[in-house]
This record gives C-alpha cells, structure tokens and sequence, in this order.
C-alpha cells in the first residue's frame, strides 16, 4: 500500500499496463514530451519510448479512429482526450464506429480501445474546460463508462479498461487528480468485472448515489445526515454503463428513498436513466420520488459561478429534507 | 456458405501469380523523364472526362481503344496470364452485380450499389497488394471481395438486411463494408501504424470515393498517415459522382492534388485502365513497404449505373455523359486487350457460363437467406452481456414466444 | 385545406418558409438538382435558385458549420442531413457550437438554423438508415428538437422551426414521409411557441406518451384497447427539448398510469426524462410505475429483423396490461 | 465598461488611415520575377526557424534586422505613420498581455494565454482589412482585439470566468474568442458565403494556429471556402508549437502547401515582418473583395511565452531556440524600423507611459469585475425560456437566497 494522488495513481496504472502488456499504448496530444496537460502520462514517453507513447496530431476523431485501427492490429490503445469539451469531434469514431463494431460485424471485429476523458468541475478554468459530458455517450449500446472516485479505483479501473475486451470511456475527475490522495494497492487485479457499484457507505434511511467527483459531496452530506441522526447509505457506481443495478435497486429497495447526483445538466442525464429504472424496478418500495440533484439547465457556466452550479452538499441535504419529508 | 457451387477466387498478385508467361508488348519507357504522354483520343465530341481542367495528369498505359500508351514512369507488370486472371474476376463481379441490381428489383434486396464500370480500379489496385496486405473497402467494392475469395453472398446478405457487414476479416485480410463515408480511412490509418509498429513487411489499402474526400476525417486520416509515415494507400475511386453531386461541386482541389498539401505523392490514374492502376498502385505499395509511407492515388473511374438502386441518374446527368464513358468501359478494354493478345472466343464463353452458373447459384442462396434471431443478437452488444442485457433478452424471447403461440 | 404526403407538407412548408423571407436558404447533400434523397427539396431549386438550395460538399461538420455562419450573417439555412445515421460527424457544431452560441455570448451571437434529420426504422433498408439518434441531443441546454407525425403537424412545424430564434433539429419520421396523407391547412400559422405538445385521443385510464413515428402505433394500441374496454389517452409530444411539462403531467395525473414510447434504445432514452419527471411531479397520483416501450437496448439491428426491434402495437399493449395490473 | 481610462482603439486599415506621408522607402520590384529573394540572415548557429526544409518560399519584406528586403510580388503598403499607429497596438497589447500573465500568476485569472511575439502577425493581417470586414478570431488575438476597439477587459473578464466570449460582436465586427480548436473556421466560411449572397464588398478574415490545422473541421472549411468562392482569408499563425507539439509532428505537409490541395492560394510569410503579413494579406483581401475566392496565409512566428500560464514550456523546448526567435521579436524589428524612419525617443517613452497607465487602469477594472448571477445566466440559454427553465429559474433564485440567509 501506497500513498498517492488519483494523478500519480493513473499514471501508476497506465505504467503497470504497458509494463505486463507491450500491446498497450498511448495516443493524445502533449502526452509525450510534456506528459500531458495535466501529467498523467508524466515519464511514460522516457520508460516506454516514442512508439508507445505517441504525440498525436491535434484532431481527437483522428486519435480515436487510428486508436481503433491499431486495435484490430492487436494493439490495446489508450487515447487521452485532453479536456472533457473537446470529446465531440470524435464523436462519430466513439459513438458510430469503435461502440458498434463488435455488433455490426458479429464478433469479428472488436475495438478493445480505451479513452481516457478529463471531466467535471468546480475548477476554476475557462469554458469547455469544467464540463460533464457523460450523458453524450450512455445512450450508445456496445460502450463501457466507468468513472473513479478513489486514487485506489482510478489504479483499477484504468487497468481493468485497457483488459477490458469492449470500448471503455474512463472519465476521470480532473478536480480530484492532485487534490485527493489515498492508498492504493499496486497488487490489485489488473482486470476483473467493469460493472461493479460498491456501496461506500451503509445506511438505512436515504440511499445517496453517484459518481466520479460527487461521491465525496455524498459522503459529506451522509456525516452531515449522521450529525442530525439520519442513516444515509452511500453508492458509489463507478461504472455508469452499464448500471450495477442489482447494487442500486437492492439500497433503494432497502431505504425506500433515493437521490440521484452529478455534475452534468438534470434533463436526460444519468440522474434520467436512473429513477426511471428505480421508480420501474422498485415501485412499491419508494416512500418518495427519486430526487436528483444535478448541474443546472444551462451549458456550464463561467467559473467564478461554478461553485452555484455544481452540486453542493447543501444541495444534497435539501433533496434529502425533500425526500424525507414524503 | 459451403455450397456445392460457392465462389473460388482467382486471386492475382505479385506473390501469387499465374504461370509465367511473357509479360504484355506494351512499349516501356527505360526511366523517368519529360516526355508528353500520348493523349487520350476521344471518341466523341463530348470532352472526355480525363481531360481534367486542373492539369494533373492522368496516367494511362492502355487506352479507350486498349492501344498501349508509353509512359514515363510507369510500365504495365501483368502478364496476358494474370490479366487474364483479373479480367475474369471483373466480368464475374459485373455479372453478380447485374444479379444484385435484378434481386433488388424483384424485392429480394433492401438496396443494392452497382459497382459496374469500376471494375478496372478496384482489380488493378488489389491484385498489386499481397494476400496478407489489408484492404479497408468502402461500400461498392463488390469486385474487390470477390477477389480475395470472400463468398459474394456476404455482399447480398448486407443488402438483404440479414446482417450489416460480416466476414472473416482475419482470414480475408479484407475489412468489412463501411457506411459511414469516410471514418474507414482513419481506421485503416491505425491498421497502418500498427503494422509500422510490428515491423511488417504489409501495407494496407483503404477505399473512398470522390465524395468522401470532403469528409474532415478523411483529411485527418491523410495527416495522421503521413505524420506517422503509415504503410497505407489512399484508393480514391473517383467516379465523378458522389450520388447525384458532380466533382466541380465537391472540391476545387482534386484528390490527387489534395495529397501533396499533406505531404504524401498523389498520383491520378485512367480507373478504367487495368495496366495503369495496377502500376500505380503497385508503385505505391512498393514505397509503402520501404518505410516511404502513403501515398494516394486517385483513380478517375465512372459509375456507369445509379448510385444505387434507389437513386435516379436523370436527374443529375445526360444521356450523353453516360455515353462518352460508356464508351471507356474497363471490361470492353480489357477483353480487346485480351483478345489481341491471343485469347480466343472460347475463354469468354466460358466465362459467361460460369457467370450465369453463379448467378443463378447466388440468387438460390440468396433467396433462402435468413437472419439470425433478434434475440440472437444480444451476442453482439458486449463481449459478455451486461446482467441487465441478459435480462431484456429473455423478456424479448419470451414476449416473442408468446407471439408465435398466438 | 389540401391532402398532403408528409413529404409533400415539408416540401409545402419550407417553400413556403423561403416564399415569404428571402433570407431562409437550404443547404445539403444532394438537395439541389435530386432534390435530396427523399425528394423532400424537389423542384426548390429550380424555384428558388441554387444560391438558396445549396448542393453542399459531403461533410455534415461543414454544413452545420458553415449554416451557423450564415446566421450570423443574417440567414435562416436548413441543413438537411441525409439519413439519422450520419449526423454524428457534424456533433461538435451542434453541441458546442450552435445550441451555446447564445448562452457563450449572453446573446450576442445566437444560431437561428434548423436542423431537418430524416429518422427512425421499419424502413427496410441498410445500416445507419433506420435508427433514432434524439438522446444524443436532448441532453443539450439550448436545442430545440421538434418531431411532427402529421403532415399537418410536419407543415407547421418546419416552419416554426424556421421561425425560431433557437436552433433547432427537426427529426422526420422518414417512415412516413411517403406513407402517411393527411389535411394540410397551408394558411397554418408559420410561427409559434414550438414546445407543445397535444392531446391526440382523450382518454382516462392510461396516458400513452409518443413523438413522430410512434404516435399513430400508440393511436392504434387506443383503439384496440378502447375494443378492450380500456379508455387510452394518448400524447404527442410534437416537442421532446424542451418538454411540455404541463401537459404531460396533467395527464399522467389524470390517468395514473403511465407508458412511453419510442425507437431509440430503452438506457437513456428520451423516456428516461420523462419517466424520471413523472414520478417525480406526479408521485401520489401514480397506480404503477411509468412504464417505457422502447427500442431493444442494442445498435439498430439488420432491417429483417427490424419489426422486433421497433415498439409494435402488441408491445405497447403489453406494457398497458402491466401498468394496468399494479 | 465606459470607465474613464478604456482603451482607445488606433484604427489602422486602408479605409481609416492616418495622413498622407510617404511610404516605407523599401525598394520594390515592378513586378513578378523569379529572383531568388535576399535570404534571411541568421545570428545563431542554429538554423533559422524560416528555413523550412520544405522549399517553400518565405515572403519577408523587412528582415530581422529591419533591413528592408526586395520582392518579387509583394512590396510594403504601410506609411511611417501606418506603422507608427500598428507599432502602437502592438506595444501595447504586449503590455496588456505582461499584465495578464501576472494577473494570472497573483491568482487574479483562471488562465492566461500568452501572444507575445504574434503581434506583427494579428497587426500586420488586420490592418489590411477594412473595419467593415469581419474577423474571426481564435484566443489568443489579443492585439487584434485592441485594434478593432474592443475594450481588452473582455478579453480579461474571460479569463478571469466572468463570462465566457462576450462582446458586441456587430459593433466591432469582430467574432467571439473560439475555444475548441479549429470549429470557428468553418463559421467563419459560413459567413463569407453569407458575404457572397448580399453581394457585399466585404471579407472575412479568420484566425488559427498551425496546431489547428489538423482539426477535420479546417480542412472542411477550406474546401467549402473553395467551392464556394468565399472571401475569407485564412491566417494561420504558425507560432512552432500546438502546446507541445511542434509543427514536425502536426504535419508533413505546411499550411501553405495544404491550401494548394483544396485549391486555393496558400502563402507563407515572414509573421514577425509587419510589412510582409499586412501585403500578403492585403493581397488575399484584393483576391477576396473581386470575388476570386480564398487564401491561405501562413505566418511564421513564435509564441515568445508559454502555450497558457498552466504550460511549462521548459519541457519541450530549448533555451537556445527560443533565443534564436527571441531575436526575431517582432516588436523589436519594428522599433528599430521605425526608428531609421525618424520616430524619437519620446515617442518610445509616451508609448511605454501609456501602456504602464493603460495596466494600472486595466489592472483595477479586472480586480472590480464581478460575475452575472447564476440565475440572470437562465437568460441566454433559449430566446425565451422554457417553462422548466423558468421553474429551475425560480427554484435556484429561491435556494440560493436561503443561502444567504444562512
Ligand atoms: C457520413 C455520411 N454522410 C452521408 C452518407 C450518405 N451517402 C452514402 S454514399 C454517399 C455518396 C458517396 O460518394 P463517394 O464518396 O464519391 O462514393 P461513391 O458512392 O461515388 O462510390 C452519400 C452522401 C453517408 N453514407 N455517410
Ligand atoms: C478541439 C480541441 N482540442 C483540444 C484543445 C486543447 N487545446 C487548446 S489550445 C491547443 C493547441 C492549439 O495549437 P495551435 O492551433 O497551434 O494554436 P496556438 O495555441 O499555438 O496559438 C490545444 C490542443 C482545444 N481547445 N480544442
Ligand atoms: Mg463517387
Ligand atoms: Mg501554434
């Protein structure tokens, strides 16, 4: 066990997977020389050379599209897309290509590639740069997203994605790379099932559940709960497609009241797909609506209004006075 | 698709040629230099279509009238064996061609896209590539799939709407169809670094059209290529068209010239001429194979059908146009080479017994063609089903079963 | 009043759109001389000119692009995109670019385009030419994306969008373009509040909610069930961004029982939203859960398997009698 | 915005110039020749960073010595004062651009992009407009943003997240700052085709970096350009670098040569020489305004600074390159141009206490600038909104009031 940064503890994991695996590679831009913007890649150029490590032009649905073509090579990519806005000129490769082609050709082509997507907020930059696009992708059949909230999950999950046979969108949250550290295991299994929620917290009365960068917002709103006497379970999905749902239906079923949070905007977001299902799934058992607490209906906003857009454990806490009040 | 009358492939390629019969008497030149190519004569009033305005030129070993043209820098590499391998490859991918047009007609087939007049271009640039060198298609390229001994039924069964492009890739080396114009290209870019990666010794050919070239994804795949010097060739089949847009509207810049902008050669070929293309390409597979990287050519070609079953020529183009490249017909030009070259009669004969031998065997097999159940396909969707995927797919056989008990 | 196809009545409304403000233009694949491929442009250019129904190169970024910049210009282009499959590589110049241009800008610049997406399946036809992409757009503050299921409701619409000052995806139910005559009133109003949707049968035990291709299967699944005894509200939603909320929820409220329907894939669908929305505004006046009737949770599959895919009459049916049984 | 101090924009363009004094006496050519132009001197041992191993040719007007240089077709069309007033703006923007890399650094900015040593380029190229043409900018046009008049805090509000991209975009004709690389070429063709539909006397010029180049969306946008006959001039300000990426690993084929393939003119030139950009692109806007079409303009320059505040450039660059450029800095050549041209001393002195006075004042508007409510940002998001929006409006106004309660 060590001490890291979810930073240090991606490179760790992308270092290890190019280390046990000379088909995994790396294509993004400034992931070379300068590591990337913000160092993820930091070394890996120097240890595994200029092939491996590749400073791509700078046109994501070309680093995708030649990332899926180097897959039905063999090789296991990974792409760096440098901040969370600047996903979308790719999005035919990712959505139209990479996503289907397992199912368009029966099997006989897959593209095991893994796209690493910097995102979420409440990090003081310039438009484009503190966005949650998530909710652009979970339509698509056929595509992984999994999304850590731990430096000991993103050394995981950045590894169980490159073994991962399927195309996985890992989103990692950018405002948690150098602020949050934690113990990582760097003998946990290198692969495994990509599709686990794991409830971070046990409780009876609410559950709360998110991902990526809320689950810390969650977890302050449960001990604020616990202050004022009140048992909020935790879940921490981790995999946002697809859905642990027997994790998510079994805590609402037992708590009978559910909130949903994330960053991106409310209408259709992950928050959508997620009551829609519980209030289906677990009809009798809810003793309230499924709340959601999300961004705001509105692109995001300028930072130095960030923090009023972004979930905010006060936010949390009035869903949850909302959904005990039932 | 192990019928007792299934396609045997001839494949024809530098590492798998015929007998080794003296190479075509078509006059070489001993190296580059500036000699005037002799000109395209045309046969009509109508300005033949190679007499492009933006003056790159077209290189042409054989023409129209499959007289042999002199060439500065290229020299044709087929022996009469060999073309005659190509040629009947090209007459039975028209014939089964006739027969998709015809089962579309009928309502056999959702769609079929006539690939009739482009014969030439797509049987010169394959039968330059090895049997282990990878092919990215486009969609049109029936010829193609033939040629390297695919079961043309896998073409039917797309435009059946039983599967939406299926084969043994590996097997093949030949990608499936691709029918979102133009991401292809980036993808057998990849292939390429891949290849680069591995040290191979293969390169990979990627089909477009005219058309495609203005996707964005096309231009980065040309960048991408040539920044990582990609074994790859760009095989634009330029047949004028893309549907009913005529080239003058798609670009200013032709394909060919487009190459030089991303640092790659460019080389425009007479599409219709076997000899041409196959030198060309063979050109480029050869510096592909050294380490020199990409190289495009752009293969001027008609779609001498509609684009598609669907579409509707006349409204877009005349009468006379389709004639004047009616009259540049890669097969007609190949079969009086053939012919002047000592085949006889009896080959084509042959030929068209076998093609009509195919067609009726395909369109059997075509006919009895099923889909796999919906709920087959669950299969598909991830390598291993998501619980929630299993759980729909049993909802969906049993909601069918129920169906069918009705 | 005249009888119109659904091809026609766009014909219908955008000519008239570019009769009455020379500003309107039309720009894409093959509009011009074919008059596109499902002839929805037929004889415009010849009308108007080739300066206003443009033959676009083939590059849908390009003519989304270029289309928003004719709108700062002053110009009212309708980009047609040829089939639902194609749109993706045109993404960043509808999310990032058009549907923000006002909110970046806080009104300066804004995107007046329109967007015309010939969409869904049971078409018979090849890959890319059946599918239902609308949740890849719903998540987008700014866009508005309109869908009619009468030629009169296609009339109209066409030209609201055009009218409008927000961009705007007019998604056309291509199965009906040729298939479907109705009553056109071509004195219609050409603008108009675009988010409206419509009671289209009155009902009182469950609300059948649907938009364009699916409005006349939940029409007959009414009929069946009103054979049956059971009285079937059914709502268009004509507006799936943004959502008549009033509507929608006064009939939920009414009924108690929910089902919505649509092609596109169940996971993040626009049901979701509407599933989500429901239980939460209308959570003691629900008997079951709101039930979703939607395309199988996989890519569109190969045509001759298609009528599985799509929502049939029998699958709404079925969900009816589930709802109905709580 | 109308505090005492702001900016007051020098207009310099060919409809808005200052009085008639003589032009540079730079000797110029009647016409074009093939001489070969008077190489540029290095003054390191490196090799000039315009010593492009591409052979294509560098059209520079004033060397890095301010020596003037002869050429074949384009000569230098600005007059002392001309240049006096460009110098003007671009000392100053310089100034304003140190002021906001402190900022940045004091924690009074999110992010700070640099444009030290691109100001000839932004200068030289919209000083050839007409203050009718429109302008595109991309993000880091600080200079040009001075020029039309804009208020340079707008460009600071963004940084400091204020607001994203706002300005009155009609009043100065001048676009909103683009972020994602590459989108606002295509936008900016829009425009111009808008510009052929009214048959207006304008142009558009729009603003990218060699980095940006590679985007799919730019080579979409010089092919519609090209199609279309739009007047849109494309500037590409080569500063060496894409962040890290120098231009060795972008592409193959430069800018310059690119624009060629689409079938437009491309033209490179010396982007530290005010003299040169402003010629070559009033060349292109003459090509523009008679309907002829676009250019490419590629200007060599050099991003004297980091990529942004967040860059550290010490890891993928060397002290000695930059030293190399260094020397070439544009307001340096400038200067001492204007100097041989009898500008004084004093001068040089009121510039500089302008710009200290414009940073003291620039300084406090930035530290006053408050952000939009949240709630107001409701506003933008449709023409009218919703009533959802409305609803959230309300629910978040109310909440957030609760708050301050608190
Ligand atoms: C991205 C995308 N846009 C539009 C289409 C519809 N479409 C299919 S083929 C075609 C024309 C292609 O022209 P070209 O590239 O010249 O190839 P050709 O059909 O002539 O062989 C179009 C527009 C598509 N398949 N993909
Ligand atoms: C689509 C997109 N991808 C990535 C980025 C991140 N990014 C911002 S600036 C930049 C480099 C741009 O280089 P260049 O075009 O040469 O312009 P320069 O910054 O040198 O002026 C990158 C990669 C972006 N803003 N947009
Ligand atoms: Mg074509
Ligand atoms: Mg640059």
């Amino acid at each position: 066990m060590v001490q890291l940064t979810m930073a240090k503890a991606i490179t760790a994991g992308l270092a290890r997977a190019m280390d046990r695996n000379d088909k995994v590679l790396a294509i993004g831009q400034d992931i070379g020389r300068l590591g990337g913007v913000f160092r993820i890649t930091d070394g890996l150029q120097e240890r595994f050379g200029a092939a491996r490590v590749m400073d791509s032009p700078l046109a994501e649905a070309g680093i995708v599209g030649t990332a899926i073509g180097m897959a039905q090579r063999g090789y296991l990519p990974v792409c760096e897309i440098q901040f969370d806005g600047f996903v979308f000129p790719a999005f035919d490769q990712i959505i139209n290509q990479a996503s289907r082609l397992r199912f368009r050709t029966q099997g006989q082509v897959t593209a095991p590639i893994v796209i690493r997507l910097p995102y979420g907020g409440n990090v003081g930059s310039i438009e484009h740069h503190g966005e949650s696009p998530e909710a652009y992708f979970t339509p698509t059949p056929g595509l992984r997203i999994v999304t850590p909230s731990t430096p000991a999950d993103a050394y995981e999950l950045i590894q169980q994605a490159i073994a991962s046979p399927d195309p996985v969108i890992v989103l990692e949250p950018k405002r948690l790379y150098h602020s949050l550290k934690g113990e990582v295991d760097l003998d946990a299994p290198a692969s495994g099932e990509l599709d686990r929620a794991r409830v971070v917290r046990l409780g009876t009365e609410v559950t709360l559940i998110g991902y990526g960068p809320m689950v810390s917002t969650l977890l302050n709103a449960a001990k604020v709960l616990a202050d004022e006497g009140h048992s909020a379970e935790v879940v921490d999905l981790r995999s946002i497609a697809p859905v642990d749902w027997a994790t998510v239906e079994a805590s609402a079923r037992k708590t009978g009241r559910v909130i949903v949070a994330h960053e991106a905007p409310r209408t259709s977001g992950v928050g959508a797909e997620l009551a829609a299902r519980i209030q289906e799934r677990c009809f009798f058992a809810l003793e309230a609506p499924v709340l959601r607490v999300t961004g705001l209906d509105m692109p995001y906003p300028p930072s130095r209004v960030e923090t009023d857009y972004v979930p905010s454990v006060d936010r949390v806490l009035q869903a949850v006075d909302r959904a005990l009040a039932y | 698709m192990t019928a007792p009358n299934a396609w045997t492939p001839r494949i024809v390629g530098p590492d798998n040629q015929g007998p080794d019969v003296p190479t075509a008497d078509v006059p070489t030149a001993d190296g580059p230099t500036l000699d005037v190519l002799t000109p395209d004569v045309a046969t009509s009033e109508v300005p033949t279509p190679d007499e492009q305005a933006d003056g790159i030129e077209t290189v042409q070993l054989l023409d129209a009238e499959a007289h042999p043209q002199r060439h500065a820098t290229y020299s044709p590499q087929l022996s009469v064996d060999e073309v005659r391998h190509a040629y009947a490859t090209m007459f039975l991918a028209r014939r089964l061609d006739t027969e998709g047009t015809n089962l579309q007609r009928q309502g056999q087939l959702a769609l079929w896209a006539p690939a009739k007049g482009q014969e030439a271009a797509q049987i010169g640039a394959i039968a330059a590539l090895r049997p282990t060198d990878m092919v990215y298609p486009s969609y049109r390229e029936l010829a193609m799939v033939m040629h390297r001994g695919l079961d043309p039924l896998a073409v039917f069964q797309i435009m059946r709407g039983i599967t939406h492009a299926t084969w043994d890739v590996e097997a093949h080396r030949f990608g499936v169809f691709a029918f979102v114009v133009g991401a292809q290209t980036l993808q057998a870019v990849g292939y390429g670094m891949g290849i680069t990666l591995d040290g191979a010794d293969e390169v990979v050919l990627v089909c477009l059209g005219d058309g495609a070239t203005s996707e964005g994804h096309v231009s980065e795949a040309l960048n991408f290529a040539a920044v990582y010097k990609a074994p790859v060739i760009f095989l634009v089949q330029n047949n004028q068209y893309a549907i009913s847009v005529p080239t003058a509207q798609q670009f200013r810049g032709a394909p060919a010239a487009r190459a030089g902008g991303f640092g790659m050669p460019g080389v425009r070929v007479d599409g219709n001429d076997l000899f041409a293309v196959h030198a060309v390409v063979a050109e480029a597979v050869s510096r592909a194979r050294a380490g020199e990287g990409p190289t495009l050519v752009e293969a001027m070609t008609y779609r001498i059908g509609a684009h598609t079953t669907a579409d509707d020529p006349t409204r877009y183009r005349s009468r006379e146009e389709e004639d004047v490249w009616g009259a540049r017909d890669p097969l007609v030009r190949t079969e009086r080479w053939l012919r002047e070259h000592g085949t006889e009669d009896g080959f084509f004969a042959d030929l068209a017994a076998e093609g009509d031998a195919l067609a009726t065997d395909l369109r059997a097999r075509v006919l009895a063609l099923e889909p796999q159940g919906i709920t087959d396909l669950y299969e598909y969707v991830l390598a291993e089903p998501s619980a929630a995927l299993a759980e729909e797919r049993e909802q969906v056989t049993a909601y069918l079963a129920g169906l069918e008990g009705r």
